[in-house]
């Protein structure tokens, strides 16, 4: 296991254990493990889906599931965080309706497939690499004007970080000392492009200096170590002391995307190296370690997650393929340009395209 | 009741718009201690402090960016792109997020954000300081496009702008600036802040800046002025009265006005600055010849910026259409 | 003589072009080791080594810019974008430098290169992967900004492009990038290198695709197979024969052929796949109302799609043009 | 004085002069002092031509001088060097006629007022902050692809370190290890924005580090420093061991442009404290200490400046207004796009506007 990383879960071998941080109690470990499972369960079963020709090309996270849980259980249920699509689900631990998510990879817009940010405090699914900082930032720099001490996170990856807006989005942070915190997942891949053709330093957490803001780097299997990290972060910004950027170093096991084929351009047996790492059964076993959780809680968990996203599928399912008026809806609030109604009409002469289905892009189609 | 440049009408409608409501909040580049480039920010530092008035740091994406993020949360921020030119690297924010973050979030979150843009040459500025790049944003879906011509517009229009929830991307002709002034009352036309819709009265509707029915000249912004001197000069030429149409908005187009303009007028010319290709003309002419080919009786003329890169400043006079130019696209219409 | 596919026309064409050329690079995000995400790069980094065949940190604006620089010292670079919409971050670029590069240097250092951008819907691709911006280049003077239909034509065109000292914005309709192959000769249609300027050949003209002087469809990339397709409607339903001109190139575009194609048809729609206002089509439209009214017997149609975002790709297929969308369209032109 | 700046030339007074640097003989000093001294008399005799209303808005360096010639002088002849609107006289050093500088800044373009960057090995004068240096590591990247031993040095602001340009070409040449030199004029101002109001750090030297690569940083009013560093750091370039960053930490003497007013935002009285660092007279005095340069020779070079200069303006001020065909030429090299000669048509049909000449722009109206 890479060193100098924090880290609180050791590898029940020769890694040991570190004391649980403050700020978690049983209750508390117990709940960040149950998030840990409702992502993988999504996570697995979308792929499923998307398989079965039942969503498009989907972004898999298998093995992020501790940087995503870990750093919005540090959050108070205030605070503000941006997703990229790789953190795709993660509103529907602040309420989203799973379903949601999954009709958004399954091509539905509108209330199908979008959410209201400002009911989950929950940035919309970012697909433009990097282009959701800037948000973070504005967001954050906001509640400090309105005296509001309230925070935002936001997720990326390791490419972002090539960026324009990952620089002036760390700069615009550091100069307002906004409550930022900067939450790069550095999986070491960018699709094809490893780390190292990506950057010419070790780490990302070193370039936080060139921005007169602390960096602080943490393995990004483990939960605990991604909730302390951005525990701390969280309480520097809103002290007024400004942002934190956090590299919780990883590794993509997965494919970039279910279009994606990692054979094309690495050794899948350099990620099996990794895999026994993985945050959900490393923190099963870490809180069986610690006499938190027993077979049957862990089995409930399992269960409950199970029929939590079987539901969101029927639910998914359930949606009928929206109608046309989709298309101009929701893209005004101040009223509709002349063009929509027309083109409402347009599409009411014409016959209407067969109900589309999700295809299975041909291989590398989509993305 | 006071005579006021464009400039001075900006500056009263943001000092009014920041004093009745705090969620305002104006930012760019040297907005803040000299008041802007151009001064229409000029005495809000002053008058409503640094965390309202924000000199930023030297980027155009996170000041666009920044601008979403503070929207999402619920301000309403004024953003000032210190040249046309400048607006480029923030164009990724404004076309991917600020036009799409309302269709994003099923129409309830909208990117309530105004950024404001001087445009346009005739200032003799140096090279990169004088484009016209309106369309790129008319084309891009989900954004406001707007162009005052009248010191008052200017002070009404940036009042609704405010007040818009959709992103308005605001085009200041530049050279309009302080070309002439206007009566401009104090009050504002109409209630602030009460979010009943009444601003898109000041957004979404053409001006009729000359009336007639012989002729109509359909423009914008800095040819305004000039085709309002074609319009006279026609009239001693030929003693035919020409309209003129200041469009005002830009996206949506103030559709009914265009066409009812065509179908009085049989003959319509369109003047603009920006270059001719896929321009907000071509717009323009298309509508009008779907819409009332059978009451023209000659093809829509345009009169615009050339499809070449705005030249070197000794030559911007050549580029620019002028009243010379502007009277012989309608003689072309005229003689059609 | 093979057939081929665009993906496959386009890879041959850009494996040319390195062979017979060393200053010819290709660079963009996942473009050697994969050979790009749509594969169009395959094979070309074992070929042409990790110098010349190069994946790029994820930044844009870096490539582009970068890639400019290449051409200012020579180099002959051709660029990826491996979406549409993820060109927006490098447009500073491509607008203000490559675009004026040859003009800010008294023409002699033009910026040859050439960005490749896959591009439109139909391929059930999640958000904002599925924009088509060519207007947005094509109302950007000193760009040339070409789109092919075929595989042939995407073979030939990228060669031109490749050879063409202007930078090329190189549209790649992303939904028939496999949809039909087609034989393609080994052999480059012209010499490479020799830089007697017949790439233009190549880039200039717009290609009718069929033939005949009842009605005329001008379109170009996906939405191409489709106005053929509703062409045979036409001749079936009203014993009509369509012409349909593929454009292939949108700036500059091939005024003549235009023209002359509405005076010998009388009827004319244009048809694509981005938004419609101060679209391609608009430009198309307003030319032809400038320069043919007097041989028109109804108003140049547009068949577009909307001044609304890209929908999630669930309801793309109600965004774009369909075959019937086409037909109602030409049938209001025809029955005007 | 600022300590801890690579500095050679002390203020006579209490701090010391260093030993001038290997690389440098008398005969290069004195060629530097006559490029400082080219430099400034262009810089002044513009800022007078702008004044009489004979050229537009001017962006003026004075004070700058060191930073461009000094690093200039490093590099080697087939060198590229890419200048902002700053440096947008520093082509009159690699043979550009400086004619042709002040007709850019009288308004003219084409052969007038642009120059053939493949003669010079100059960059276009760049206007929009920070966008060439992605062009100056792309070149410098093509040379290495070509095996050519050049490399090449871009100037910019401390204003332009916040833009997103300036972080993707500073990790592209970090990754490609590119011959490039980043030039940072530190002059504490970007405009009315103070560098305390631009970024966290305290120097922007040590945001290299997070590229990667090495940053330094010098005494911007001594001419000899930045000659120093950019040597070096040229040479690492050119041995394969990748970009440098240079801070040449100085202050904004003038106005930021004539258009600008710096009394609305700053103290002069501040200016005032750092002018007598000003390169020219320094340079000069130190030439004078080490018995380099006597007053006949120092008024030999002045004259010979003056002369170079009252020519350029004569020249500057033959050049006929350009015809109007100029608006469509050079802009593509493969043809004219049909409406150029409709464009040329409709202007030959219209009275031509009054020539025209530059004006003063009212204040604040142009930059
Ligand atoms: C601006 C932009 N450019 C390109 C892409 C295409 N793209 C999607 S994901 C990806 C790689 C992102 O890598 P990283 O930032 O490490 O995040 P990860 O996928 O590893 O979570 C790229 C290039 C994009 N979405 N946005
Ligand atoms: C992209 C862009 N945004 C804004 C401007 C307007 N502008 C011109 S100079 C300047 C300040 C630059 O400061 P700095 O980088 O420190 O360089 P200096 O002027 O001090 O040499 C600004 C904001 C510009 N030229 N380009
Ligand atoms: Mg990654
Ligand atoms: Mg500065």
């Amino acid at each position: 296991m890479t060193t100098d990383l924090l880290r609180f879960i050791g590898d029940g071998h020769d890694v040991p254990d570190a004391p649980v941080p403050d700020g978690l109690d049983d209750k508390d470990l117990i709940e960040m493990f149950r998030w840990l499972v409702l992502l993988r369960t999504f996570d697995e079963r979308a792929v499923a889906l998307q398989r079965q020709g039942r969503i498009g090309t989907y972004a898999l996270y298998w093995g992020e599931e501790g940087t995503q849980a870990g750093a919005l259980y540090a959050c108070s249920d205030d605070d503000w965080v941006f997703p990229s699509y790789r953190q795709n689900s993660i509103g529907i631990l602040r309420g989203v309706p799973p379903a949601v998510v999954l009709a958004w990879w399954r091509g539905y817009g509108g209330k199908h497939g979008f959410y209201n940010p400002r009911q989950h405090r929950v940035g919309p699914i970012c697909v433009p690499i990097a282009t959701n900082l800037p948000h973070a930032v504005g967001l954050s720099w906001a509640a400090k004007i309105k005296k509001d001490p309230i925070a935002s996170l936001v997720w990326f990856g390791d490419g972002a970080t090539s960026e324009g807006d990952f620089h002036e989005a760390m700069n615009f942070a550091a100069v307002f000392k906004t409550a930022t915190v900067f939450f790069c997942v550095n999986n070491q891949w960018a699709i094809s492009t490893p780390i190292s053709r990506q950057m010419a330093t070790k780490t990302i957490a070193e370039k936080a200096a060139g921005y007169g803001m602390p960096g602080v780097r943490v393995d990004g299997f483990d939960p605990i170590a991604c909730w302390k990290a951005t525990r701390d972060a969280l309480e520097r910004g809103r002290a007024g002391d400004g942002p934190t950027l956090i590299e919780a170093y990883c590794y993509r096991l997965g494919a970039h995307g279910t279009a994606d084929d990692p054979r094309l351009y690495r050794d899948e047996a350099e990620a099996e190296k990794w895999r026994h790492l993985e945050p959900v059964s490393r923190m099963a076993s870490f809180l069986e370690r610690i006499g938190v959780m027993d077979q049957t809680k862990k089995d409930e968990i399992a269960a409950e997650a199970k029929a939590t996203i079987a539901s969101a599928v029927s639910a998914m399912e359930a949606i009928d393929q929206p109608g046309q008026e989709i298309l101009f809806d929701g893209i005004y609030a101040s009223g509709r340009p002349w063009s929509f109604d027309e083109g409402l009409e347009e599409l009411r002469h014409s016959a209407r395209p067969s109900e589309v289905r999700p295809l299975n892009a041909p291989d590398k189609d989509a993305r | 009741m006071s005579e006021m440049t464009m400039v001075e009408g900006l500056n009263l409608a943001l000092t009014q718009a920041m004093e009745r409501d705090d969620r305002v909040v104006v930012m760019g580049e040297d907005v803040a201690r000299t008041g802007g480039v151009f001064r229409v920010t000029a005495g809000l530092l002053d008058r409503f402090g640094e965390e309202r008035v924000v000199d930023t740091p030297l980027a155009e994406a996170g000041i666009v960016g920044a601008a979403i993020g503070m929207a999402v949360y619920g301000l309403l921020p004024v953003v000032e792109i210190q040249f046309d030119v400048f607006v480029y690297p923030g164009f990724e924010q404004i076309v991917v997020h600020a036009a799409r973050y309302a269709w994003r979030t099923r129409g309830e979150v909208p990117a309530s954000i105004v950024v404001r843009i001087p445009y346009g040459g005739g200032v003799r500025a140096p090279e990169l300081h004088s484009d016209s790049p309106e369309a790129l944003f008319a084309h891009v879906p989900g954004l406001k496009v707007v162009c005052p011509t009248t010191p008052s517009d200017a002070r009404d229009m940036m009042l609704a702008a405010i007040e818009d929830p959709d992103p308005v991307i605001f085009m200041e002709p530049k050279r309009i600036y302080r070309a002439g002034r206007q009566e401009i009352a104090q009050e504002p036309p109409f209630e602030l802040g009460n979010g009943n819709g009444i601003y898109n009265e000041y957004l979404s509707k053409a001006r009729v800046a000359r009336d007639g029915d012989d002729f109509a000249i359909i423009t914008y912004g800095a040819t305004t002025p000039l085709s309002m001197e074609a319009a006279d000069r026609l009239a001693e030429e030929r003693g035919i009265q020409t309209r003129v149409v200041d469009l005002r908005s830009l996206f949506p187009l103030d559709v009914d006005t265009i066409v009812k303009t065509a179908s009085d007028c049989g003959r319509v010319l369109v003047v603009h600055e920006a270059p001719r290709m896929a321009g907000i003309g071509a717009e323009v002419s298309s509508l009008i010849h779907e819409r009332a080919m059978l009451d023209l009786e000659a093809p829509v003329g345009r009169v615009t910026g050339f499809d070449a890169p705005f030249p070197q400043f000794a030559n911007e006079d050549d580029y620019l259409p002028s009243v010379d130019r502007i009277l012989n696209g309608a003689r072309k219409v005229l003689d059609f």
